[in-house]
């Protein structure tokens, strides 16, 4: 019993990582954001890199006077300020799409699981649907029909993630429109909506806030996938996942940091991305919030 | 003892005449044989045919090799050559169709004895022979010809080469048996496996773990690990090139505009831009870093060396100040922004080197917007008109094969400019190029081919980048690899190491 | 609740959405780009060669007309020829359906129980040392990029070790006329790195869901009575906490071995498995219109059935959910 | 068993006291609680909602949430230290020598288990060398005794599908089968009918005769202390204020509180039926009578069965027994209408059909002007916000992820229309009036004690200001002075604001106290009827006597 609350209120409840992982979450955003203004060397400006100086080593001296902390990638882009500049479109992308795509898919598939019926025979066929249509296949209609552009990235990410959101809320949507705390809504004079999003979705919530940061480091991995094959970022301007997709091939040569140090990165961002949201997942459960 | 492979030839088809494409050639080599070889050289020495000569501007005459015979036991005659010949040119239905142009010329094949055929063609044809050491021969089945589905499914192919047919999963293994009758002595290995492994990575996974004794398509970037853990590795610089090309017939070009960003007419029909941002391109971080040194820098179609190519042609480092001033001279002193595109993943270093470019031409004030798109996103929008630069790639037999392609006037008559997507016209090299032409195999017809190149490249309608090496890995049991400049992969460059 | 209406009601949907399916499969393809180009050499080929392809391909015709020869084929069981491949697309779709199936088969088989019984324990002992470190190994795992987790698992299993074949489905044996892998050691020696690579990801999450469940539902009144029943704490936790916060669960593992089925290009294409996942990425990538409507096809249909069977999972589990046609 | 020397308690708390640790400062729950408990003893425990008395069980069976701290004193249990949530001792003792009737019935079953299969595996649990077989025998038998009709054919039903009171049973049958030494009991009359209820406590009487059983037994209801108690202690605060012998704590007691608490008991006036002439059925109270006013609700021939749950090949034809069988009601403007009967005699079921969260396939329903065809869910848009209905499980009917304050600002918000930010005053109005502490508004459900809850939800109702109320045993988890309380706010609001109500209860004195007009069900039928006096005084109806005999009558007048 002492032991217990002592955990229970002694320190944080998960100990100094969450507090750390927000820290480092906070951190990664600062950073991002201030890419240009503390990035050695600006990686989507031609004229800041020297090809000759590709691949170098951890260390080395550039030409623009100052030092490649990390070595340089197989074009001469210092890998510091890859990964800075990297992050903002990585963040922009990832956590916009994830954001999106959960919102569209919490709604339908907490509404598909009220209305039942037709509405949720429609909404699940869509998710069926959804589910088969290859990300890969959306992009390329959406870039070739729509033109390239971050917006159109997000928007195949949005397609391709929100039927995930809408199939795992449904599940347990389905058992919570039973119990009568959504019945003693109904009687009130509620909006339908506010039905489904102040009562419903609370409380079916919880196993999708569990995918929402896995799905974030998805997004970042399938934009990554799609700026490898030519439909994503542009090449010139990688996000973070683009440079760690290009790193990739340099995993087993002897450049090791043409693919640690970003992939390093990338791991320690969705790492936070997560412990955060696992955070968040507990205080919305109400029985460990007043912990 | 098996020879293992690891190849990235994905190989699509059994039939050997339905697609020209090195995947399939490349493995189906094992398994049947070309009148005509091209050696290391791309000199032709004979193959099934052991001579040839010209009778006339339009007839040819071959001799066959004697007591040659398939692997099903029936003897090779020149029956064979004349039903390969019609099966190309008369029963092959489009889609297939890649081998159309070899034979499409020809008028009339004859076998006047078992061992000799004729061959008659429509006009002059100086290098019929070069087209025979693309075609494979066939054995003539007793009646009708054999349909592509019919070599996919039902009976296994059978030709007259080292080794026979012995399994195939399509898109993932072809397994061989050695031919114990095959004409040019014994075949090193008793049977062959090749794996298709797409994937880089896996290929020189593979090769590391020593699962296979032989990977092709080695990533340059993975050279100096994979010869740590003791593998060896064999390189040539491949008979193709990998250059940019400009739209130069176009008024205006999308994303071509000043540096406020209003459209501009399209500079590139000045040849002083173009030779500007030639010279303001930098090849050497191309082959020395993008392709980790194994890669020439071009200034031509072929490597230097090769039949045709000419020696006067050098690829020069950068001269950014002189193409600063060509530039400005030819009215554009701020320069200018433009889009390059290019395919993804399809070629060696293909995205990387689009923005090495980038980087070079930034230097002399062009600002370029690489745009990298999957290479059929990237053909139907140039076949389009949709890009004003592009990075593309050309491969064939001979220079004078790529140059008719490439350079000459776009003919649908005389089939030339198929991949002048830029619509270049020159007259005087058109003409030059068809005396060449027309000069037998010989010294005296490469020099007519260098002059033609010389002249066409003074014009810069292309910037030649980088002519990339093939690369072969091999492990212990693998004595010895010898490379082909036009990258094929087989058992037979192969010989097993002496215990 | 009917068994057999709700399967007539799915049945005719899946109708429904597989013809929805062909319209999206098919005008992407064709407003991608023109496959021809991959069809033909493009570095040797004439523009007639190009002109002659696409007619034979019928890709000079307008898209409607093509569909409707497409439906038209269909209907008669004939997805038409691969662009690429020149096999029956349907044929080839089936041809690489064991390697995937055992592959994503076995992964789950592993995942599942594996993930569950993680996330249990650690809910259970929420907040200690076995709690921490799972949670911490699992958003580590998740992280990790996959073509990263499989190049590790080849470095670690293969290179370095020689323990694990690095890539390859190794000697198959068969089975209801297909080769399968798992049937034979040395098969099965294969599969186990890319089913790994594969499970790894997919512990993790499913452990995710069942710890965040396990607290949840540990601290409801039923388990509390549960205790004061006098049921052993293993009791509690399969008979009733697992049951209660199966439905996610169990959703996500039809998600995820649909994914599997489908889209495990990165791990089919780095441990050389040739499964469908890689033969609909470099379909769609060649645009090779017939193989990739075959797939799609595939895919739907697989898609439509697992997701009908968590449907059914869920009107077992609880009565309470009506099972919907 | 031997009986053990008296002067060794079975269970001894000394010096109990707990506190809550909350974010921001913790919450003293109980203070300094003394007793003992003896072998075959039956201990009562009354006192006022929210003092402390189901944490007190809690605390004795060791399943306290995490975030109670205990701060001084022990809890003994034959000798040794229990109570502590994970030490494994007092997990041996759970179940098999201590077990719990918690007073939330329905949240304590497994949504997703059979009844049976629940009660089957506490039997296995606590007899480990039982056969499945006898198990099953065992909980049949168990399921019997508790009085669920027709066992054999419930053994496999969900908890939902089970009436509240049958709910309840079920869980008391569950404490009953580890044959324990002690049970705690929490409120496990609160939701029976008075026969049940006899039927119950009669049970436990017999365990304690016959098994030396001790109970501890959490009630508000006096009737059942003065029925079965040993001894009572009373709580408020979290403190015993008294305790002693039943007798003298009912008859004598000393404290201010217990005094109080004893007054405000609702007693029932029962007048023998004048004899009559006419033979036959003694409906003879036509309905006219009993509406003064014309009806604003009326239910024609309603009729519900409910189909059997479960997958099957083919659309199946039969159902299961009718919860309702051709039920007609009428319930008058600006009157309570009660409903009493038997547990499980489908006076919930017309309640929700009545607020149209229910379908049936016959009848009709008219509200007003309006007429529903009640086959057809989901078409009442026009009575949204027009009925309101208290559930019968408090608990679950409030939103777990919302706190008291939300629940209920939004019922103002929404119900009564209220502008956002206006909502305040009425709703600390309703706190008040209810006996709801405000700091309580920052808490969620499952911070509250029953009555809390419960009171809650009446809140939610009235703030709403509905036309029409449905209450389905809004009083049962209330001590009587709340209870009195209550019962002044409904009267009042039924005046002021002219609401019309229907009130399900099993509390007879309640119903007398607060009803114009009564309707008696019974296994599914409307068994009796008219206005309340009639009902109480003079209804010969055989059941309805049987009803009001079985009141315990030391608080009948
Ligand atoms: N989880 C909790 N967090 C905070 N306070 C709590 C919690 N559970 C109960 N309480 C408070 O502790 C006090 C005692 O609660 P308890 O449930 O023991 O009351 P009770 O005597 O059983 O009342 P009732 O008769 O209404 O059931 C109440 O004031 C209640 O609000
Ligand atoms: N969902 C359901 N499925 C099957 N039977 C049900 C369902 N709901 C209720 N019943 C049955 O219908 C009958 C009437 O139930 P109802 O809840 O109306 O009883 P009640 O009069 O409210 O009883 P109590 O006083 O115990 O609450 C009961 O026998 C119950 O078992
Ligand atoms: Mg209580
Ligand atoms: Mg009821």
């Amino acid at each position: 019993m002492k032991a217990e609350i002592i955990r229970v209120l002694g320190k944080p409840p998960y100990g100094p990582t969450l507090t750390l992982s927000k820290i480092v979450l906070a951190a990664y955003v600062l950073l991002a954001l201030a890419a240009p203004a503390i990035a050695p060397q600006n990686p989507y400006d031609p004229l800041q890199i020297y090809g000759w100086e590709a691949s170098s080593p951890p260390g080395t001296t550039g030409s623009g006077g100052y030092i490649y902390l990390l070595g340089t990638d197989g074009l001469g882009r210092d890998i510091v300020s890859s990964i800075l500049y990297g992050l903002r479109i990585s963040l922009l992308v990832s956590i916009t799409s994830a954001a999106i795509a959960a919102l569209i898919g919490l709604t339908a598939g907490v509404s598909a699981a009220y209305f039942g019926k037709w509405v949720d025979v429609a909404i699940m066929r869509l998710v069926d649907l959804q589910l088969s249509l290859p990300t890969i296949l959306v992009a390329l209609i959406a870039i070739v029909t729509l033109g390239p552009g971050i917006d159109r990235i997000i928007l195949a990410l949005i397609i391709a993630q929100w039927a995930t959101y809408a199939r795992v809320v449904r599940g347990v949507a389905l058992s919570e429109t039973g119990k009568s705390y959504i019945d003693a809504a109904r009687l009130m004079r509620l909006p339908t909506s506010r039905i489904i999003f102040r009562h419903l979705l609370p409380n079916s919530i919880a196993p999708a806030v569990t995918l929402i940061p896995i799905e974030v480091g998805h997004a970042v991995a399938l934009e990554a996938t799609l700026s490898f094959l030519g439909l994503g970022v542009p090449i010139d301007k990688p996000s973070l996942g683009a440079t760690v997709a290009n790193g990739f091939q340099y995993l087993l040569t002897g450049q090791y940091w043409i693919s640690l140090f970003p992939g390093l990165a990338l791991v320690g961002l969705i790492a936070s991305i997560n412990l955060v949201g696992e955070d968040v997942r507990r205080r919305l459960d109400p029985r460990s919030r007043s912990i | 003892q098996e020879l293992r492979v690891a190849t990235a030839y994905k190989l699509m088809t059994l039939d050997p005449h339905y697609a020209n494409l090195n995947e399939n050639t490349s493995l189906l080599s094992h398994i049947y044989e070309r009148l005509v070889y091209q050696d290391e050289q791309l000199n032709l020495k004979p193959g099934l045919a052991t001579s040839w000569e010209r009778l006339s501007d339009t007839q040819w005459r071959f001799r066959l090799r004697e007591n040659v015979r398939f692997q099903d036991g029936s003897p090779f005659t020149a029956n064979d050559v004349v039903y390969t010949i019609e099966r190309i040119r008369d029963f092959l239905k489009p889609p297939s169709g890649g081998f159309q142009s070899y034979v499409s010329g020809i008028k009339s094949v004859s076998a006047p004895d078992p061992l000799t055929v004729i061959i008659e063609t429509k006009t002059s044809a100086p290098t019929l022979p070069l087209a025979f050491s693309s075609i494979f021969i066939m054995p003539k089945p007793p009646v009708g010809f054999r349909t592509t589905e019919e070599l996919n499914a039902e009976t296994p192919p059978v030709g007259t080469g080292p080794y026979k047919f012995a399994g195939w999963s399509s898109g993932e293994t072809l397994k061989l048996a050695r031919n114990d009758d095959y004409w040019g002595g014994k075949p090193a290995w008793p049977t062959v496996t090749f794996r298709v492994i797409e994937s880089p990575a896996a290929r020189v996974a593979a090769l590391t773990t020593g699962e296979v004794d032989v990977a092709d398509a080695i990533p340059a970037r993975d050279v100096g690990a994979l010869k740590q853990r003791g593998a060896k590795i064999e390189s040539v610089g491949a008979a193709r090139v990998n250059f940019l090309q400009f739209d130069v017939a176009s008024e205006t070009l999308p994303g071509v505009t000043d540096k406020s960003g209003e459209p501009i007419a399209n500079p590139f029909r000045n040849p002083m831009v173009r030779k500007a941002l030639a010279m303001a391109t930098d090849r050497g971080i191309l082959t020395d870093k993008i392709l980790a040194g194994y890669g020439t820098p071009a200034s031509q179609l072929f490597p230097a060396g090769l039949p045709g190519t000419s020696a006067n042609l050098v690829a020069s480092p950068p001269k950014y100040d002189e193409a600063k001033a060509l530039l400005a001279k030819a009215g554009y002193p701020d320069g200018f922004n433009l889009v390059l595109a290019g395919p993804a993943g399809r070629y060696p270093g293909d995205g990387e080197t689009l923005q090495a470019v980038a980087q070079s031409w930034a230097r002399i004030g062009v600002t370029v917007r690489p745009i990298a798109a999957p290479f059929s996103v990237f053909n139907t929008k140039r076949a389009a008109g949709e890009y004003a630069v592009w990075y593309g790639g050309c491969s064939g037999e001979a220079v004078d094969i790529m140059l008719d392609a490439l350079l000459a006037s776009p003919d649908p008559e005389r089939g030339t400019g198929a991949l002048n997507y830029g619509n270049y016209r020159n007259e005087a090299f058109d003409k030059m190029l068809a005396r060449a032409e027309s000069i037998r195999e010989g010294p005296e017809r490469n020099r007519a081919l260098a002059d033609a190149t010389e002249f066409v490249m003074a014009d810069q309608p292309i910037i030649p980048l980088y002519h990339f090496h093939h690369i072969v890995g091999h492990g212990k049991r693998v004595g010895s690899y010898v490379m082909h400049p036009r990258g094929w992969t087989t058992a037979m460059q192969t010989l097993p190491a002496t215990e | 609740m009917a068994l057999i209406s709700v399967a007539m009601g799915r049945l005719s949907q899946a109708f429904l959405l597989l013809l929805v399916m062909s319209v999206i499969g098919f005008i992407g393809i064709h407003s991608v780009g023109n496959p021809v180009f991959n069809v033909v050499n493009i570095e040797t080929a004439t523009p007639e060669d190009i002109q002659r392809a696409t007619i034979a391909l019928g890709l000079d015709q307008p898209v409607w007309r093509q569909y409707l020869l497409f439906i038209g084929n269909v209907v008669t069981g004939n997805f038409g020829t691969s662009y690429i491949y020149h096999l029956p697309a349907f044929g080839l779709v089936m041809s690489k359906l064991p390697a995937t199936l055992e592959l994503a088969s076995i992964a789950m088989l592993v995942a599942a129980p594996v993930g569950t019984v993680l996330g249990l324990l650690a809910g259970r002992r929420n907040g200690t040392l076995l709690d921490r470190t799972i949670l911490k190994t699992s958003v580590f795992a998740l992280s990790i990029p996959s073509f990263w987790l499989s190049m590790m698992l080849i470095l670690l299993g293969a290179i370095l070790t020689g323990w694990f074949p690095s890539g390859g489905r190794g000697s198959t044996a068969s089975l209801l006329g297909q080769e399968w892998s798992f049937l034979t050691w040395n098969g099965l020696w294969h599969l186990t790195l890319p089913a790994l690579a594969l499970a790894i990801p997919n512990i993790a999450l499913i452990a995710r869901l069942a710890r965040s469940g396990t607290i949840e539902v540990e601290s409801l009144d039923f388990t509390r009575f549960c205790r004061a029943k006098g049921l052993s704490s293993r009791r509690i936790l399969f008979r009733h906490t697992l049951p209660n916060i199966s439905v996610p669960i169990v959703t996500v593992i039809g998600l995820q071995f649909g994914g599997m089925l489908a889209f495990a290009v990165v791990v089919e294409s780095i441990f050389a498995w040739p499964g469908i996942g890689k033969l609909l990425i470099d379909s769609i990538q060649l645009l090779d219109r017939p193989v990739v409507m075959a797939t799609l096809t595939f895919i739907s249909v697989a898609f439509v059935a697992l997701n009908a069977l968590v449907d059914l999972f869920y009107a077992v589990l609880d009565p309470r959910v009506r099972l919907s046609a | 068993m031997t009986l053990e020397p008296a002067d060794i308690p079975l269970l001894e708390v000394k010096n109990l006291g707990l506190r809550y640790l909350s974010a921001s400062s913790p919450a003293p729950i109980l203070h300094d609680v003394s007793f003992e408990l003896g072998r075959g003893e039956i201990l009562g425990i009354i006192g006022e909602s929210g003092a402390g008395k189901s944490t007190l069980g809690n605390a004795i069976i060791g399943l306290l949430a995490p975030e109670f701290q205990r701060t001084t004193g022990t809890i003994q249990f034959d000798g040794k230290a229990v109570g502590a949530a994970d030490d494994s001792g007092s997990s041996n003792v759970r179940g098999r020598r201590i077990s719990a009737i918690f007073q939330d019935h329905t949240a304590s079953l497994d949504p997703l288990m059979s009844v049976g299969a629940q009660l089957e595996e506490t039997i296995l649990a606590t007899n480990e060398t039982l056969s499945r077989r006898d198990a099953r025998a065992r909980a049949l038998e168990l399921m019997a005794r508790v009085g669920i009709p027709e066992p054999d054919r419930r053994y496999r039903d969900y908890p939902h599908q089970f009436s509240g009171g049958q709910r309840q049973r079920v869980v008391i049958a569950i404490a009953l089968a580890g044959s324990p030494d002690i049970i705690i009991a929490d409120e496990p009359t609160s939701a029976l009918d008075a026969t049940v209820q006899k039927q119950i406590l009669g049970l436990l009487r017999n365990l304690v005769e016959e098994t030396h059983v001790s109970i501890i037994l959490v009630t508000h209801d006096m009737g059942v202390i003065s029925e079965i108690a040993d001894r009572v202690l009373v709580m408020r605060n979290g403190r015993v204020v008294e305790q002693g012998v039943t007798s003298t704590i009912l008859e004598a007691p000393r404290n201010a509180y217990t005094r109080g608490l004893l007054a405000a008991v609702p007693r029932l006036r029962i007048s023998k039926p004048v004899p009559e002439k006419k033979t036959g059925r003694a409906r003879t109270a036509p309905s006219s009578d009993c509406d003064h006013k014309s009806p604003t609700v009326t239910a024609e021939g309603v009729s519900k069965a409910f189909s059997p749950q479960g997958l099957h090949w083919r659309p199946h034809q039969g159902t299961i027994g009718f919860a309702l069988r051709d039920v007609n009601i009428q319930i008058a403007r600006g009157a309570i209408t009660g409903i009493v009967g038997e547990s499980g005699s489908g006076k919930t079921t017309i309640g929700r059909i009545v607020a149209g969260l229910d379908t049936a396939p016959a009848g009709k329903v008219t509200i007003g002007d309006n007429a529903f065809d009640v086959s057809q869910n989901g078409r009442r848009t026009g009575l949204l916000g027009r009925v309101q209905m208290i559930f019968q499980d408090p608990a679950v009917s409030l939103n777990p992820r919302m706190t008291i304050a939300e629940t209920l600002r939004e019922s103002i918000r929404f119900g009564a229309g209220l502008a956002p930010g206006e909502e305040r005053p009425d709703m600390m109005a309703m706190m008040d009036r209810l006996g709801l502490a405000r700091s309580l508004g920052d808490r969620h459900p499952h911070q509250l004690s029953g009555g809390q809850k419960q009171r809650v939800a009446i809140a939610r109702a009235l703030l709403a200001r509905p036309e029409i109320v449905i209450a389905d045993e809004p009083t049962s988890a209330l001590d009587v002075s709340v209870q009195a309380e209550i019962v002044q706010l409904l009267k009042e609001s039924i005046t002021e604001r002219n609401i019309s109500m229907i009130f399900i209860s099993h509390d007879l004195a309640l119903v007398q106290d607060l009803c114009s007009a009564v309707y008696i069900f019974r296994d599914g039928r409307v068994e009796d009827s008219g206005p309340s006096d009639f009902i109480f005084s003079q209804s010969r109806n055989p059941y309805t006597r049987s009803l009001i005999d079985a009141r315990p009558h030391r608080f009948t007048h």
